[in-house]
Order: C-alpha cells, then structure tokens, then sequence
C-alpha cells in the first residue's frame, strides 16, 4: 500500500467510532502494547522535546526504506504515534517527505497535533520529514 | 452581602460555552481566570465614551481619560491598602513587574552578593533573578520546599543574613497551592534590612491583600487571574524604594524633560511607566477589583475552601490518588497524579468531556523535578466554580481513569 | 471598495459622543485613534467566549486561544510583509519594542561606538538610545532637520560610518508629519554595514509598510494609534537579528527549560515574550488591521492626503498662521502657530468648542526647541475625519483667535 | 474680606456669565493685563515646571501678610493666575494654608485645576501652600 492509501484505510477504520470514547479507547489501547522503540534509543540523542509528554524517535533505512520506530510517557501521545507511524514507517525517503499528514485531521485528531499542543507530536513529525529529507540527500549523492 | 453563585455565575458570559457539545467545567482558574460582563462593559464603555491618550492633553477626552486612569491607580491603592498611590505602578503583568525590579536592581548588586528565592517559584519569580546574579555575579540561594509543600522555615532562618540584598517569595504557590507565611517571613528579612517582593499572582483574587500590614517593600500581580484584562499588571512599591530604583524603560509620560544631552526623569510612579498606557486595561482592572469587592474577599476565600475541601475529600476516594501539596494552609489549587498515569493522558480525556484542568510543570519546573515527577494535573478553582461542577469532575475523572486502566 | 465617510463613522460609537454640549470633532489622532465597532467586538467576542490562557494547555479553550493567539501573530507578519511569522514579536507598545531592542544592544555596543537617531524623534525613540549610549559610553550622534521638516541628508551622509553600530529613525514625525525617505536611508546605511530600527509609530495606519521591501531590521508600532487597542504593540526584526539579541524580560513562555543552575532560551519570537500574553490585544489588533485592509490602505492615504491639503489651504487663510513642518512628503498632520498666542491658549478655547487637538511639544522637546518655539497646536486626522469637521475646526479656530486678539 | 468672602464674591461674579464664551473673554482680558510679577523674578528660580504653559510665581512678607505675583506665558493661565491670587494674596500664612480652593470648580475651571492637566496651576497651587506653611513656621518660631 502506498501512504495514501494506508492513510485513507486509517480514516474508514476511525469512521466505525461513532463515539470519542471509542476512539480514545482504541488509541489508548494501541498505545499500551509493547514499546515501538529499542530500548537503547529512548536517549536524549533522540529525545523529542515537547512540554509535557516525552518523545523518543529513531530511524534507520533498510533496503531503500526508512523504518521509524518511537516511544512516548504518555499513552495516548504513544497511540498517535503509532497510527502516525503505521502510515509513514516502512516507505522511501521521497514518498515520506512529499507526505500529507492531513489524515490525521481527518481521523479527528487535530488538536494533538497543533502546534500550539505541547504534547512533542508537532516536533516528531517535523522530524519524520527532516529525516526523510536527510536520507533523500543522502541517497542522491 | 449573601453568596448566591447562581448569580455569580450568570455574570460570566463564558460560562455558558460547551465544548465538544459538553457543557464546559472551567478549573483553570490558576492560568487565567474568566471575566465578568462588568469587566467587559467596561472596556466596550471606555472605547465607546471616552477613549483618549492620558496626560497632558488640553481637550475634554484627555482630561476624562486620565482622571479615569488616576482614579483607578487610587483605587488600586485603596485595594491592597498601600499608603500613597504614587506607590502603584502600572505594568504589563505579574511578569513584568518582577523583572522591572529585577533590572532596577542591577545597580544595586554586587559581586557575591547574594538574591533569596524559594524552590516552589513560577518561573517568572526564579529566572529574572538567576539571571540578575549571573550578571552581577551574585549567588542565588534557594529555599527548600518540604515534602507537603511548605517551606522549610529553619533552612530560611539560617539563609538569612546581611549578604541577602533581596529575597522575592510567592504569597501562594501555583502548583501547590501553599499559602505562605509571608508576614512572619517578611518580619523576619527585615531584621537583616533585607527588603521582600512578594509574588502575588495566586494572590490577589483570592485572600485579603494588605500591603501595609505585611510590610513588604514590593507586591506583585497580574489582572487576568483576578477577573481583570490581560495585558495588565500592577507593581506595588514602598514609595523610598521606587524613588531609589532606576527607570526600567524610557519614553513617554516617564519623562520630565529632555534635551540632546540630559533627559530628567518624572516622580514616581510615572518613571516607571514608559510609552502609553493601557487606560482601558486600568478601567477594566478596576471593574474587577470592584468585583471582588461586592462579593466580599472574605466570602470568597470561605467559599473557595469549601469547595477545596469538598473537592479533595472526593479526589481521596480515588484509588492510587496522590495529591501534591498537602499544607494546612492552601488556597483552592489541587494538583494530584493518579498512579504512575501520565498527566497528559488524564488531561486529554477529561477534556473530551469538558472538563478544562491544566496538566504540565505549571512553569515551576525546579519544583516539579524536586518531587521527581513528570509534572502534575491540576485543578484551581475561582469564584464561580460550584460543587455540581466539582461532582462532574470526579466523574470524568473516573471515567478517564476507566479508561486507562 | 468605494470609500464612503458615513459608513465609516457610524463604524466609530465615540464620535456620537458630545463635549460640553457640543458634537466632539478629534483631530488628536496624533496621540491615539478611535475603535472601530468591529475592534471592540472582537474583545467582547474573545473574552466571552473563549478566553484562556496560551500554549501548553491541553484544553480546548486554550488550543482555541493558542491557534487565534498564532493566527494573529501570520496576519500581522502578512500585513507588513514579513517573511516569516517568527519575525513578529509582541509588546505593549512601539515604546516597548524600541526599548527592548535598544536594551539588547548593551551587549552589542561597545565604548566609543556611536548609534545614530534624527532631531526629529519622539522621546521613546530617543531616551532609550540616550541612556543606552550613556550607559556604554558611546556616542549619540543626531541627524539634523532642515527648516521644512525634511532632515538633512548631506549631514546624514556624513554621519554614515562603520562606528555606527544601530541607526533608528521614525518613518512619520508625529510632529512635523514628515515622510522620511527610509527605504533610500536603510539602503545608505547598508553600505556601511549599520542595521536599521524604524520607529513606524505614526505610519502604520496612514501608509503601506512592507518591510521585506525597506529592508529595515527592525520596525515598531504600537496597535492604539491603528484603530486598535491599547497596551499592545508590534517589534518586527529580521530573523537573524532577533536570533542573536538577548531575551529582555524573563519568565512563561519565554524559557525552554529551567534549572536552578541554569536556563534555556525558547526559540524567537517566544523568547521575547515573558509573561502571559495579551491573546485579546493580539486579536483585537487584527481586528483593526482587517479594518484598514478593508478600506483599503491607499484609499485611506489618498482620503487621508485631501483632507491634509483641505485644512491646510484653508489654514494659510489665516492671518500670522505658521504650518511647522511644510515638507512636500507628509501624511495628514498639521502643527502650527499663530502669531505669538500660545498654543495652550488656542487649544482651551477649541476644547471649548468640542475641537481635540494637542498642544504643547508632543514628546519630542529637542524638535521644539530647535524650532525655539513653546510648542505646537497639532491637528492630526485619521480616516473617519470629514471636511466638514475640518470646516467647523477653522470656524472654531477663528472664533477663538478673534477672542484672544 | 476674609479668603471665603473673596472666594464667594468671585463665584458670584461668574454667574453672571450664561456663555463660555463671556467666561474666557473676562479671563483672557485679565491675562492681558500687565505683567503680574516683577520681571527680575521671572527667573528660573520661580518658574514652576508645567509641562505646556509656563508659571513664575513669587511670594513676600508684608506687614504680615503673604503678597503674591505670578506670571505665565498662556493668557488663560495668566487670566486663572489673577482671580486665584486676587483670592489668597494678601491674607495671613495662616489662612492661606487652611484656605479652599473648590470655589474653582464653581466658577466652571475644575478641567484647569485637575491635576492631570499639565499648565502649571496645580503646581502654582501647592506651591502657594508651601510658602503659606513656610512663613508660618517661620513666625511661629
Ligand atoms: C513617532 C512616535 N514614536 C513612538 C511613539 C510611542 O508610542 P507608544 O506611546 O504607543 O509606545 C509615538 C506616540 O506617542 C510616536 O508618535
Ligand atoms: C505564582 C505566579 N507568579 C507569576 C506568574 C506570572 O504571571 P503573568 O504570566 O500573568 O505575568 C504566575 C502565572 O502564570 C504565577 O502563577
């Protein structure tokens, strides 16, 4: 699946929940499950430094693709970032920086992700793009 | 006057807003309050009526504009019982007026001279002065907090001495909630002639403030937490000490007269206050004074430790519930953590349901990393909260908690 | 748009208001301007309905705060034309924006260095490049003003040299009403290397600024004299310079991270803006930008230049009449005298008749004694002055110098 | 006349007046009168720094009794100058300092009077106290 679509397949799954409940739970849910980081790399190398919840993120390419992985204190923020990363981990440097992020508006997640949410979500994702950039550049030399 | 929070509450046009399609349950008091219709009219009535720059104007509007504008920094006075009203300045916010002080005190440091603080200070009481002694190559000394979040009185006792050139303290501690024995502290500085400023902005809205009779040589406050505009903010200063300050800024009505080669400064208080002032944010301030006034301080603070009182009990029933200062002397500020959940987690849910706390270090990091924890939620009531809003609260939160688990 | 006068005064509830019984006529826009019905709703639609406080709330309101605070913040940038969002920082005034970067500068400014102003500067762009020269024994060094207003750009040319470590300068004079020729200014002092701080107090709402195209480094106005409201103002600054300045004022949103032994800076703008932020000025500044945008800044200019032509052939009527300030390049205020009366006199006797205009030496008291006048009587429009109250003003200002004769 | 009966005589004389207009003209006519004050003190020793209009004032003992001059350059100051020293000069240090000045606000001068208006007059005024209680002191010793 490209990033369209995987983002497009996460929008119809977050259309089942008709109630924010369910849709917290859900995210909460994916949040608790195993730590989507290697221990070793929740350092302050990558640490992410947002206000209020911590966030650690960690890429590395493997044949031609970046995989992201990433970890959070705080449960939901760590849910976001797993619906984040399900989207945009495991694709090439130039799909991942031409990336549109607006799913996530779409999913009715905005507010996490405004920049004026301390919560180290808007900082990831600026980094998720640096990365992509960095390794395109890297690539084309 | 009777206490009728129906009516109380009907005053604040805010109140009636939902959010996500729930009724809003405002407990953010600590970061702003909300404002009256009387505040807001009376911002629409000053741009409406008799709008004008003050001083030294010869027309109709100016002369009505200031004698507001002085009216109010009398009245100002008259709240916090200061002796004269040239000892009110103007400012922008609690911020503001503790790094005027701050700045002004640049001459008055020395190299190893020492600035007292205390470890449970908002950021705006800790880092103007940091960086005072890093520029002066002062030593700042920190007060220690204990463990239910009252100051350590025999550390104070024994960081006392004529090396302190200043020691700037909170009335009320943002995170905690802490009422501090300022005036017994206060007499304390003063036998090593060390002069106080105390950080009202938890303060003012909340607890008799009597300038005269706790004998601080400065106070300060913001008015967006007292009911008041943002934007505006008020330094009280003993009138020998504002004389003997330096001006912070320069421009404007601070000005006496100026050539090429000398400028004179003004009296107190106008040399400290440079460039136009904020008329309609003195109006509204007075609106909000007056506010407090009709209801009653007293009534106020009585009503508020009701519903601290009443809100801590339920928050207690709470399995794991941890709640961060713990003083027998506190103001209506509950921060708590539940467990090892994250702040932010139990934030974002209780948001969902309308619910309005603010989770974080609350910009009094030191103090958040001296209990060792990721910060807190917390919860500061004002007075238009009420008990059905509290049990609303404890509901969420449950809920939230439900959630998490 | 077409530009229809009666449509915008009736957007401006003061001018109903009478002054002893008379229909008030104000040409004291000088000082500050009028609100716009549209700038006092935005206050009264902000603090009833979402007023919080900003960044690091988790809260719906404060999002709601914190995005509108934001958006204000790329509006303002879009209306002067800055590059970039990061360049905008708020004050409370051009008096602060200018004092906090000549504050900056004491790291910047070294013994024997000069920084140069004009004689024709208002005291808040004066004063703090006075004390701050007197405080790092540098040099002022003061551009001269020729009689018509104009300064004198073989002197300017002169004072041009790599010594100059900062040039700042009004756009307008608030006295003369002179158009300086900045962008060729900033374009000389860039050849030596010397940054530019334009004090655009008097310009912002008669003129469009665009900064990316004067290349200045830094601009200041304040939102009260643009329709807007009080306590609140603008510092544009070139990235780049603001990155390397100090932060002024320390507390909030300003710090990154704070221990007790040390702090880190947020990034620009942030780290110039202690203290909670004055979100309802922010908003309601937009709210009067939108306005002039509305109308259209050059339809406005243009309104602005036929009344300024109006009044002044119809002043020169006047016997002894002497217009201060005559040069070909200004916008619409007109300071003058007449005969040896002193303006005081003339402006009671107006006020009298419910005319509002200054009088006295508007702040800049070297300008007035270069002039080695008592001060001046100014009429300053904005654009909701008619002819006729042009009219009434001259009937007015005979009626009054036929009683002093 | 005692201070009071001046001060009454004065109010009385205003009333005369139904227009503004008849009011300034008398006061401009009495600012126009001669200098009020010795040219040797308009000095900057007995200037007193208003910010727009400037006032001398000069005080001397004379068989008891305080006799003020003043001047100022604005024809209405120096017209309000007159009637507020045809009131208060010549009286004793004694009932000087204890007079009332309202008899001002009803003549319809108050605006000239509030101390947010910067012609001097107020300053004029509390030094005309100052000399009052000075020379009291003085003879009280
Ligand atoms: C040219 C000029 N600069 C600066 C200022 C100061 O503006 P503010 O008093 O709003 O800070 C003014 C207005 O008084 C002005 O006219
Ligand atoms: C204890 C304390 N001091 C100072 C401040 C700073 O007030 P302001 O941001 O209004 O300047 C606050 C509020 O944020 C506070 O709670």
């Amino acid at each position: 699946m490209t990033i369209e679509e995987k983002a497009n397949s996460l929008v119809e799954e977050f259309q089942m929940f008709d109630e924010w409940m369910d849709k917290y739970s859900y995210i909460i849910e994916l949040g608790k499950e195993m730590p989507l980081i290697d221990e070793k790399y929740k350092d302050p190398q990558h640490l992410i430094s947002g206000c209020q919840s911590r966030v650690w993120l960690y890429a590395e390419m493997k044949e031609g693709k970046i995989v992201f992985t990433a970890d959070s204190d705080a449960v939901i923020t760590k849910g976001i970032i797993s619906l984040l990363l399900r989207v945009v981990s495991n694709e090439t440097p130039k799909d991942i920086a031409n990336a549109d992020f607006s799913f996530i508006e779409e999913i009715g997640l905005k507010d996490h992700l405004s920049p004026t949410r301390a919560n180290g979500l808007v900082s990831m994702m600026k980094q998720i793009k640096l990365y992509a950039k960095a390794f395109q550049l890297k690539n084309s030399n | 006057m009777g206490f009728n929070i129906d009516k109380i509450r009907a005053d604040f046009p805010i109140l009636k807003r939902k959010v996500y399609g729930k009724q809003l349950v405002y407990f953010d008091n600590g970061a702003t309050t909300h404002k009256p219709q009387q505040v807001i009219d009376s911002i629409v009535d000053y741009y409406s009526n008799f709008n004008s720059n003050v001083h030294r104007g010869v027309h109709k509007l100016s002369v009505e504009a200031t004698t507001a504008f002085e009216d109010s920094r009398k009245y100002v006075a008259h709240f916090i019982n200061a002796e004269d009203d040239r000892e009110i300045v103007f400012t922008r916010g609690a911020t503001e007026s503790i790094n005027l002080v701050a700045n002004s005190f640049l001459s008055l440091i020395n190299k190893g001279d020492e600035v007292l603080i205390t470890s449970i200070e908002h950021h705006s009481n800790l880092v103007p002065w940091q960086q005072l002694c890093e520029k002066k190559n002062a030593k700042l000394k920190v007060v220690p907090v204990s463990d239910d979040g009252n100051l350590d009185m025999e550390f104070l006792d024994n960081m006392l001495s004529e090396k302190v050139k200043i020691f700037a303290l909170s009335h009320i501690s943002n995170v905690l909630g802490t009422i501090n024995p300022i005036k017994e502290i206060i007499a304390k500085a003063h036998k090593f002639g060390i002069p106080v400023l105390i950080d009202g902005a938890q303060a003012i809205a909340h607890l008799k403030v009597d300038v005269q009779d706790l004998d601080c040589e400065f106070y300060c406050f913001s008015a967006h937490k007292a009911y008041g505009p943002m934007g505006f903010g008020v330094l009280y200063g003993k009138k020998e000490w504002l004389t003997r300050l330096q001006p912070y800024q320069y421009g404007g009505e601070m000005i006496s007269s100026v050539s090429l080669d000398k400028t004179t400064f003004n009296e107190i208080p106008y040399k400290f206050e440079a460039g136009t002032p904020n008329v309609s944010g003195a109006l509204a301030t007075v609106a909000a004074l007056k506010y407090i006034k009709n209801i009653g301080i007293d009534n106020i603070a009585k009503y508020e430790d009701d519903l601290l009182e009443y809100a801590t009990e339920k928050l207690l029933e709470i399995d794991k519930m941890r709640i961060i200062g713990t003083s027998s002397e506190k103001t209506a500020v509950i921060s708590f953590l539940v467990g090892d959940i994250h702040p932010y987690d139990i934030g974002t849910l209780l948001d969902q349901m309308g619910v309005a706390v603010r989770t974080g270090n609350h910009c009094a990091q030191p103090l958040i990393d001296n209990y060792c924890i990721p910060g807190t939620i917390r919860a500061s009531f004002a007075v238009y909260n009420s008990k059905e809003e509290v049990d609303y609260f404890i509901e969420a939160l449950k809920k939230s908690l439900a959630m998490l688990a």
